[in-house]
């Protein structure tokens, strides 16, 4: 009989089946990994409506978070200032400017700015923004350096391993409450090397939720 | 992959084969040839014939060994796995008051990929040496070696033997009770 | 969008994006009224913001490389203060339910009001609301309400309605009103009568009927015969001694939520030697507080008068003579009862003057209230156990009769039909509908434009929901309280406040009319501590005066004998349904999905009768099961009109009596069309409680009924199969007499399957004598079985309704099952009720069955639920032996426009936008193919420790986490806490012998343990027979003797070992 | 003996020596003939017909997967308490089914059983395509289908694995592997034979097709020598898992704490009740292909009977644990335990026991009798019994115990929709339409195993004077 296959053949069949092979277990690594939100979701940066710079009022003008974020310490949700909040100052600062005037537009339209929302958590996941400020956990800790970003930017995967990580052994990421929202905190010498434990200030050592209902309800 | 890739002979031609027509002029014929010491040489038959090793002279299979080190690798790894993806290094979750590692709730598993590993140890180990696929070989060139499927039996002496020399080699062949001997080409 | 309909898990409107044209009728202006108390004036892209906690999803563009749809933030422009977005607030409001007026505390989010609690400053609340109230806050999101007011079935505008009415002012001024009628429903409201006042002495001629089915007409008939102008009002926490003639006082009669709450208090033994009232009980149907009674007897409705004489013979032998023509209501006699029982039970109330009380149902005719009242005036209850309050500014109105034959002789030209339905509701002699089309004008207000009456109406006008307008309601015991709203009209409609004074001519808002009535005596500070408290006049109602019988012995005399109750003279009763009432909840899912508490039965009714009865019939013991249960037809006659439904054989009724329950049948939308059969036709007014003569005939046909739990008894029905028959009781609910717990407390632990100590194999993985550890014990001695709870949950935790199709497979969803069990003889058990959510056991089964995890525990003792890791494999339900555990097996929250736009799934539950408003925005909507189960309210736990985290060092106080079915029990008998702190409730009542772990003998460690229920029978009945009532010591100890015969010798000194820790 | 080929080697007369397994006077030659003619002959019609058939069912399976991915699981007739119905049954009676292919080329083969050769080639497929019905089961009767892949453990950004303590999870590793094992040690028992067709292949196409999953194999004895070995160990492996894979899908129930599941008796009488219903398939098909095939001589009478002893002995043991359940709940004590089982036997699905019982402890005893054991008709007809008996008893374990368990407040009744009973058809179809196919494209019977066992095999053959 003549030959089937062609000498060649013997080589190729293997090269194949031990590509493939790799292939198929490359395959998992990659969807497990560059398919996270780490790496889908960090740097979103949607354009706003309105460009309102975190830089120059948190950062150059050094307003506390707090002053428009007023719900964080005793919500879940930080909430988005009212558009009121705005006027209160650009009632007299910079009025002619034409960002300020949608501003005032939708304010003396009673029409609320349709602001584009930056950090999404699924809607199975309960997140409470008063729990984690009274425990000392920065603002900057999950977003960022906002002081220093003109328009709001994605600084943490907020993947559940991620917040998981932090939950296990929160003490890295815990600072004195009255730095919370102290952008630079950490980069500053006074606060070197802070341990929770011997904060006089601290009622209670910080035990965060592990376990399923902790989040989702 | 220079290992795992089937080596073909070096020689100019591959060699001389031999048929037969039972399984007993086969093994006398296999003991003829180990007896004349050569080393590079098989026999062809549809279904192993009984004890042709002891004529042929061959060692045993190292088969079991590695079937037994695929299925301890399986096992423990299956082990090991279950430990680490349910205690402190995975996601250690109270269940029903068990402990992290529970471990005869982790047997099954274990088992069966100690099982697992020790099958693919014997059929990829007998592939390995087998040296299995192998499409293309020179023999199967022959007309007649067709029928090795069916109802023939063949000895195949290649051309690289140290003690193969083509005249006396199939001198050799045509003592045994060879139906016919034929020279196969190295294509 | 698209991205947006995918998402399995949805928590509510907050992640969804309102559909644009409803939302413009959605968030239309706030009365300005509204601005001060509750929210502020808002336009609609700010409520889009309230509603949003500032983060609506929008539309489902990709933004860059972000796989994930863009989702906008509409902030407030100005926020209100004290406004927390995402933060619930709660406004105390009051409206009446089932006839009942109540105070309530609303729970809203983000201007949504979702959730109803019972108000704890409201005397008749107490904090508890029963099964109807917390339903009714779904009325308001109904998608079938009535959204524009219509003429004859076109769609009109307010402004269309405003004329009209302006017209029929106009036309009234001039003729005085000759020629209008109002036909109105019971409204105890102060401003709702001054505007009737007011009509009547504007318009001298025009004519005013009441027609109500909860009005308790003769109750105040029977006062009436007393010389009195007001209502009897029961005080059963004085009361040790009570007797329950037909009357579901503490269950769904009258002021049951109270009167259950201090029936409960006087029977909270904690330790032995504690007190214990005792209820005698009875009735022709078989009650949830005949459930409740020590000794109970079955009578028929027509042998009740019968009853009462034999009583007050009985009393006289007593020494209790009762100032009655004894003689002439001797003619009632018609049967010879137990007079022996009649006897004891009129000793042990004779024996407890001035703490007895006798009570009688609103079913049973004036004479026997009067009566009645007599005899509690000579057990010296009169002031103590119940007083008589006099009603005041109750207008005087015809009934519906004289309407119909007003209309009849077309002297009604013009009629105002302010709620009711009387077209379904009337008796069968009463034709109003032709008597209706004989009226030029007839305007229907009612929330509904498909419903009976609408439909024949010239007008309809939708009527807005309690939660949109301001009212004020009296309260029985005369507390007065606000009836404010928490949210602007959603759709154009008016209410029966705005309605009357445009009748008056003027058009004010009701938050104007309520403020008019109460400007002179409330305003600024008062005003808003009335609305805030949800108490505006705290005043008791005066006595109505003395009694004289005087009167009654006239009535008396003129009673005639009723003709036995026999198998050639059935009885047919007539109740008001428990859950729908007279079909004013017909449309309520939630209502009409709820087991009914004895039947069982969901969305439907049926001629129930007892096994006797049934066989004397020739009616099938068991259903057929062709796929899904069916049973027979029935066609029942009374007086040549006649009804054909299916029959439901339901242990306990008196023999000869056939139970029609009212409220069904009717149509005016999706979910009441096709529930049960109307039965209206077959009452007369004389007999529209219960009529004699009437025939039972089986008719072809079968009829499926969707029972939640066809299987009576606590363990294998012996009829079965014989093999069943030596298996005995399960030592589920356990049941002993005080008299037996005082002598061996620790009879309870032994009813149970005797087990030794129970190790775990396990050293324990999480130490749970650490920390707070969650509990809850369940008092099976207050629990009525009233289902509040259920609906509660219900309402808390988004549980979706799945329509009768899937109850009658199974495939009901509601988180607490609230088991009936019957002991005893089928046709007169006595019958227990057991709440039985997920006990959340440490040893959970669920949790090891699962292959995902996706049910683990909490340090905290909690067996949690994770929705969006369930792939779905059920082993869970399997494994779990209460079977507690409940499966999406269609996606019943599968948005309305996903549905719409695909016809095979055309047949799953639809959530359309407004339905989305009602769900709670801190629970997960579960989609298809996940599990669920009881979380404990994981939602408020949490809350709970997250604020006791900010604010302190992280322990929660007890009593700041009460689960919804806590929180709402009528009875207090759910108690939730901390069981490691010995101090909290929950672990002090862990702590009595009467707790026990059902199934503990499979070392489960459930968190939810039961109090064992106790009976307080009367010694003498008890002595004379052991036997006449079921589940009492001699049960008990049968049980227990289960147990040990299973577990081979009981060894006496291992009681204290095999206690539960 | 004599040079006239024996027709009978069921009724042979011992003192003529030892019985053979292949009649009719085979040489190598015919063997091969005999077992390449399926193949490389036209399809029957018989053939197309059944196909055909089995096409329609595999069609009716697909569409319904697809009917109930689309609306959920609620097209089964589940309720509350019956939470696992039809889906997991025919997942246990195929996993069953599956057991006898393993078992026969397996433990057979350690026992040195020469007859195997003739059926297990055919029994291994059988096993293969069991395995893959089984296997779809489990995967759609899961309520958030497009989640199911949660069930093995990857590396994922919730950093969440599986639990290993659910019996399921074990189902999921243990079926899968066994799964693969069948596969594997099907394929290598049938790399020679292919070589065979590839030699005898005479289109291009056919040579390809045959030529590249016979991966070349030219009948070396070095590979033979490795060959046999890694067969041998395969053999080895493959019992204790074939053993397991039963014990562990009864875990399922075992390991879970209803009355009636709670047995320490599954894990043998489940293996039993697989060996018992394996063994009536195999019996069911190798009646029809033996005969389409006109293999009388290869398939013979010998091996029916021997198999017919095999399931009289199975499901006695069965019928044995039928009872032990009943005197341990009744032993026991314990009244949900007892009742569990009274109510198997008098309860409302009384009538699927019984049916379990006479089909699978009564019907068997007939092969008490030599004349039923070499009877193909009734050999035939009680297997098909078996294999109804055998789908009932995952009914009546799953179902009933289900149906009434502790608190009789959640107590129901399960009906099946149309959707579990076109499932249940539809996996046969499956079943069917990959026989098929293997009847018509691989060789049914290990012509290279068979040859060996042929007495011309024997090396010494000739000296002793063969021919």
């Amino acid at each position: 009989m003549a030959q089937i296959f062609p000498k060649w053949s013997n080589y190729t069949v293997l090269a194949i089946t031990v590509k493939l092979t790799g292939v198929l277990f490359s395959l998992i690594f990659i969807f497990s990994w560059w398919f996270s939100p780490k790496y889908t979701d960090v740097g979103f940066s949607p354009e706003q409506p309105v460009a309102f710079s975190h830089k120059l009022h948190a950062g150059e003008m050094g307003m506390d978070c707090r002053y428009c974020h007023n719900t964080v310490e005793q919500a879940a949700h930080a909430a988005i200032p009212p558009t009121a909040t705005c006027m209160n100052c650009h009632k007299v600062v910079k009025t002619e400017s034409p960002e300020i005037l949608k501003v005032r537009t939708a304010h003396e339209a009673g029409k609320p700015i349709e602001w584009v929302r930056v950090h999404i958590l699924p809607d199975y996941a309960f997140f409470d923004h008063s729990v984690h400020v009274a425990a000392g956990v920065g603002c900057a800790t999950c977003h960022g350096r906002v002081d220093q970003m003109k328009r709001v930017t994605q600084h943490a995967p907020l993947s559940m391993s991620w917040c998981l990580d932090c939950h296990r052994d929160p003490s890295p990421n815990l600072r004195p409450k009255t730095e919370v929202t102290n952008m630079g905190w950490g980069t500053e010498p006074a606060f070197a090397g802070y341990n929770p434990t011997a904060d006089p200030h601290r009622t209670r050592d910080v035990q965060p939720p592990k376990h399923c209902s902790g989040c989702h309800r | 992959m220079a290992g795992i890739v089937p080596d073909l002979p070096r020689a100019d031609h591959f060699g001389l084969l031999a048929e037969y027509n039972t399984p007993g002029e086969l093994y006398r014929a296999c003991e003829k040839v180990r007896d004349a010491g050569y080393s590079v040489w098989d026999a062809h038959c549809p279904f192993p014939v009984h004890n042709l090793h002891k004529a042929m002279g061959l060692k045993p299979s190292v088969i079991p060994r590695i079937v037994f080190a695929g299925a301890m690798m399986g096992a423990g790894g299956g082990l090991l796995m279950q430990w680490w993806m349910s205690s402190e290094g995975g996601y250690p979750l109270i269940i029903a008051g068990k402990p992290l590692f529970s471990w005869p709730a982790f047997i099954p598993v274990t088992f069966a990929l100690g099982i697992l590993g020790g099958v693919f140890g014997s059929v990829f180990g007998m592939f390995a040496l087998n040296q299995l696929p192998m499409y293309h070989h020179p023999l199967f060139g022959s007309k007649r070696f067709e029928s090795v499927t069916d109802d023939k039996f063949f000895i195949s002496i290649v051309a690289d033997d140290p003690k193969y020399d083509r005249e006396k080699t199939m001198q050799l062949l045509k003592e045994t009770e060879s139906s016919s001997v034929e020279f196969v080409e190295n294509n | 969008m698209i991205e947006k309909n995918k998402m399995t898990e949805w928590r509510s409107l907050e992640t969804r994006d309102p559909d644009a044209e409803l939302s413009a009728e959605l968030l239309n202006e706030f009365p300005e009224g509204a601005a001060e108390e509750s929210l502020t004036t808002t336009s609609r892209r700010e409520f889009m913001g309230v509603m949003g906690a500032g983060m609506a999803v929008g539309a489902g563009m990709m933004s860059g490389c972000v796989r994930k749809p863009v989702e906008h933030i509409y902030p407030y422009s100005n926020r209100p203060e004290h406004t927390i977005p995402g933060r619930p607030k709660y406004f105390a409001t009051s409206i009446p339910v089932g006839g009942v007026v109540s105070g309530f505390l609303i729970e809203s989010h983000d201007g949504r009001p979702t959730k109803l609690e019972g108000n704890p400053d409201h005397p008749t609340s107490l904090g508890a609301a029963s099964a109807q109230a917390q339903a009714s806050v779904l009325d308001l999101y109904d998608p079938e309400r009535a959204t524009t007011p219509s003429t004859s079935g076109v769609e009109s505008t307010l402004a269309d309605v405003d004329t009209l009415l302006a017209g029929i002012a106009a036309k009234a001024v001039g003729n005085k009103g000759e020629g209008l009628a109002l036909l109105v429903e019971s409204r105890p409201s102060p401003t709702y009568e001054r505007l009737l006042g007011v009509v009547k002495s504007t318009y001298p001629m025009a004519a005013i009927y009441r027609d109500d089915a909860t009005e308790r007409v003769n109750a105040r008939a029977g006062m009436a015969l007393m010389g009195l102008t007001g209502l009897p009002f029961l005080h059963v926490d004085q009361a040790t001694t009570i007797l329950a003639i037909d009357s579901d006082f503490i269950g769904y009669e009258g002021e049951a939520v109270v009167n259950a709450r201090h029936f409960a208090d006087g029977r909270r033994v904690v330790k032995p030697g504690d007190s214990m009232n005792r209820l005698y009980v009875i009735e022709p149907t078989f009650s949830i507080t005949g459930a409740m009674a020590d000794h109970r007897q079955r009578c028929a409705s027509s042998d009740v008068g019968g009853f009462v004489s034999s009583l007050v013979a009985a009393l006289a032998k007593h020494g209790v003579t009762v100032d009655l023509d004894v003689a002439a209501l001797a003619t009632q006699k018609v049967r010879d009862f137990d007079e022996k029982w009649i006897a004891d039970l009129a000793g042990d109330l004779a024996g407890a003057t001035g703490q007895s009380l006798v009570v009688i149902g609103e079913r049973h005719p004036a004479v026997l209230h009067a009566a009645v009242a007599v005899i509690n005036d000579a057990l010296g209850g009169t002031g103590k156990t119940v007083s008589y309050l006099a009603e005041s500014g109750v207008t005087e109105a015809g009934t519906l009769s004289d309407l119909v034959s007003g209309m009849n002789a077309s002297k009604v030209d013009t009629l105002v039909v302010l709620g009711g339905n009387p077209v379904y509701t009337a008796t069968g002699d009463l034709d109003v509908k032709t008597a209706m089309a004989k009226v030029a004008t007839t305007i229907v207000v009612s929330s509904y434009a498909k419903d009976e009456t609408a439909a024949v109406a010239t007008w309809h006008v939708a009527a807005s929901h309690y939660l949109e307008s301001w009212g004020d309601w009296t309260a029985s015991d005369g507390t007065v309280s606000v009836q404010q709203p928490l949210i602007a009209p959603i759709f154009k409609t008016r209410s029966e406040l705005e309605i009357l004074s445009a009748l008056l001519g003027k058009s004010a808002t009701s938050h104007e009319l309520v403020v008019e009535t109460w400007e002179d005596r409330l305003s600024g500070k008062t005003w808003r501590k009335a609305l805030h408290d949800g108490v505006a006049v705290a005043a008791k109602r005066a006595p109505a005066g003395t009694l004289a019988s005087a009167g009654l012995n006239k009535a008396l005399a003129g009673l005639k004998t009723p003709t036995a109750v026999s198998a050639t003279n059935l009885e047919v009763n007539f109740v008001l349904d428990t859950k729908l009432v007279d079909g004013r909840n017909a449309n309520n899912g939630w209502l009409q999905e709820l087991p009914d508490s004895m039947t069982k039965l969901t969305w439907d009714n049926a001629a129930l009768m007892n096994v006797k009865t049934a066989g004397r019939l020739g009616i099938n013991k068991t259903p057929k099961r062709s796929g899904v249960k069916t049973y027979d037809m029935v066609e029942v006659s009374v007086a040549g009109r006649s009804v054909k439904l299916a029959a439901f054989i339901s242990p306990g009724l008196a023999d000869d009596t056939i139970f029609l329950n009212l409220g069904y049948g009717r149509t005016n939308g999706d979910i009441a069309t096709g529930a049960g059969v109307a039965v209206n036709v077959l009452r007369t007014q004389a007999a529209s409680a219960f009529a004699g003569g009437a025939t039972v005939k089986t008719v072809s046909g079968r009829y499926p009924l969707a029972s939640t739990q066809d299987h009576w008894f606590m363990g294998p029905d012996p009829d079965e199969s014989p093999l069943f028959a030596e298996l005995g009781e399960r030592p589920l609910v356990r049941e002993i007499t005080q008299d037996d717990y005082e002598k061996h407390p620790d009879a309870i632990d032994h009813m149970g399957v005797h087990t030794p100590h129970q190790e775990n194999l396990w050293p324990d993985v999480q130490d749970y004598s650490k920390g707070q550890q969650w509990g809850m014990t369940i008092d099976l001695n207050s629990c009525t079985g009233c289902n509040a709870c259920a609906i509660a949950c219900q309402s808390e935790n988004n549980i979706s309704i799945v329509r009768k199709e899937r109850v009658l497979k199974g495939r009901e969803m509601h988180w607490i099952r609230m088991d009936r069990y019957y002991r005893g003889e089928p046709d007169n058990p006595t019958a227990v009720f057991q709440p039985m959510a997920c006990v959340h056991c440490e040893n959970a089964p669920c949790e090891a069955v699962c292959p995902v995890g996706a049910t683990a525990h909490s340090p905290d003792g909690m067996n949690d639920m994770v929705y969006n890791r369930c792939v779905g494999t059920r082993y869970c339900s399997n494994n779990c032996p209460y079977k507690v555990r409940r499966f999406n097996y269609f996606a019943y929250n599968r948005d309305e426009t996903v549905t719409s736009v695909n016809p095979f799934l055309a047949d799953d539950e639809k959530l359309s936008e407004i339905q989305k408003m009602q769900k709670n925005p801190d629970v997960t909507i579960r989609f298809r193919g996940v599990m669920e189960k009881c979380t404990y309210c994981v939602q408020r736990v949490n809350q709970a420790k997250i604020e006791a985290k900010v604010t302190g060092d992280g322990v929660v106080k007890d009593g700041d986490i009460v689960p919804a079915c806590q929180q709402t029990c009528p009875a207090g008998a759910i108690v939730f806490g901390d069981q490691n702190d010995p101090t909290s409730r929950v672990s002090i009542l862990k702590k009595q012998a009467r707790d026990y772990e059902v199934l503990g003998e499979l070392n489960n460690r459930a968190r939810t343990t039961y109090l064992a229920r106790l009976r307080n029978p009367n010694p003498a009945i008890e002595k004379r027979s052991p036997s006449s009532h079921g589940g009492d010591h001699g049960e008990a100890v049968a049980a227990a003797h289960v147990g040990d015969a299973g577990h081979g010798t009981h060894a006496v000194d291992q009681h204290t070992e095999e206690k539960h820790d | 003996m004599s040079d006239k080929p024996i027709t009978d080697n069921a009724n042979y007369d011992p003192l003529d020596g030892r019985a053979p397994l292949i009649i009719g006077g085979h040489d190598f030659h015919s063997l091969t003939e005999a077992t390449s003619k399926p193949l490389e002959s036209k399809a029957t019609t018989a053939w197309k017909i059944i196909f055909s058939i089995s096409l329609c069912g595999l069609a009716l399976y697909l569409g319904l997967i697809g009917w109930l991915v689309w609306k959920g699981t609620g097209v089964w007739g589940l309720n509350n308490p019956v939470a696992w119905g039809w889906a997991i049954i025919n997942f246990v009676f195929w996993v069953g089914i599956g057991h006898a292919g393993t078992l026969i080329s397996a433990v057979l083969y350690l026992f040195r059983q020469k007859w195997r050769t003739s059926i297990n080639r055919s029994a291994e497929a059988m096993t293969v395509f069991a395995v893959v019905c089984a296997l779809s089961f489990p995967g759609i009767h899961v309520g958030r289908l497009w989640n199911a892949y949660f069930l093995f453990p990857f590396p994922n950004q919730m950093d969440l694995w599986p639990n290993f303590r659910s019996p399921l999870l074990w189902d999921v590793f243990a079926v899968g592997i066994y799964g693969l094992t069948s596969l594997l040690f099907w394929y290598v028992g049938l790399i020679p034979d292919l070589a065979t067709i590839r030699d005898r292949a005479t289109t291009r196409g056919r040579q390809i097709a045959y030529g590249i999953f016979s991966l070349g194999w030219r009948g070396s004895f070095r590979h033979w020598w490795n060959y046999e070995k890694a067969y041998m160990c395969l053999a080895g492996l493959a019992t204790p898992l074939v053993l397991s894979v039963h014990s562990i899908v009864s875990f399922d129930f075992a390991v879970s704490n209803l009355p009636g599941w709670h047995t320490t008796i599954f894990p043998p009488y489940f293996v039993a009740g697989a060996v018992f219903s394996g063994f009536a398939m195999v019996i069911t098909l190798m009646v029809i292909v033996h005969k389409a095939f006109g293999m009388e001589n290869i398939i013979t009478m010998r091996h029916f009977e021997n198999m017919s002893k095999i399931i009289l002995l199975t499901g006695t043991i069965v019928g044995y644990a039928y009872g032990m359940e009943f005197f341990i709940a009744w032993y026991s004590g314990s009244e949900y335990e007892a009742f569990a089982f009274y109510n198997r036997a008098s309860g409302p699905y009384a009538w699927g026991y019984w049916i379990m019982i006479s089909c699978n402890v009564l019907s068997p005893q007939i092969f008490w009798f030599k004349k039923c054991r070499t009877n193909l008709v009734v050999l035939f007809i009680v297997s098909i019994f078996v294999n109804i008996g055998m789908w009932f008893e995952r009914f009546v374990i799953v179902i009933t115990s289900l149906h009434r368990d502790f608190l009789p407040s959640s107590w129901d009744y399960f009906s099946p929709t149309w959707v579990d009973i076109g499932m249940l058809i539809g996996s046969f179809g499956l079943f069917m339409t990959l026989f098929c196919l293997f009847c018509r494209y691989l060789p049914v019977v290990a012509t290279s195993e068979v040859k060996a066992v042929l007495p011309q095999a024997d090396p010494h053959y000739d000296e002793k004077g063969g021919h």
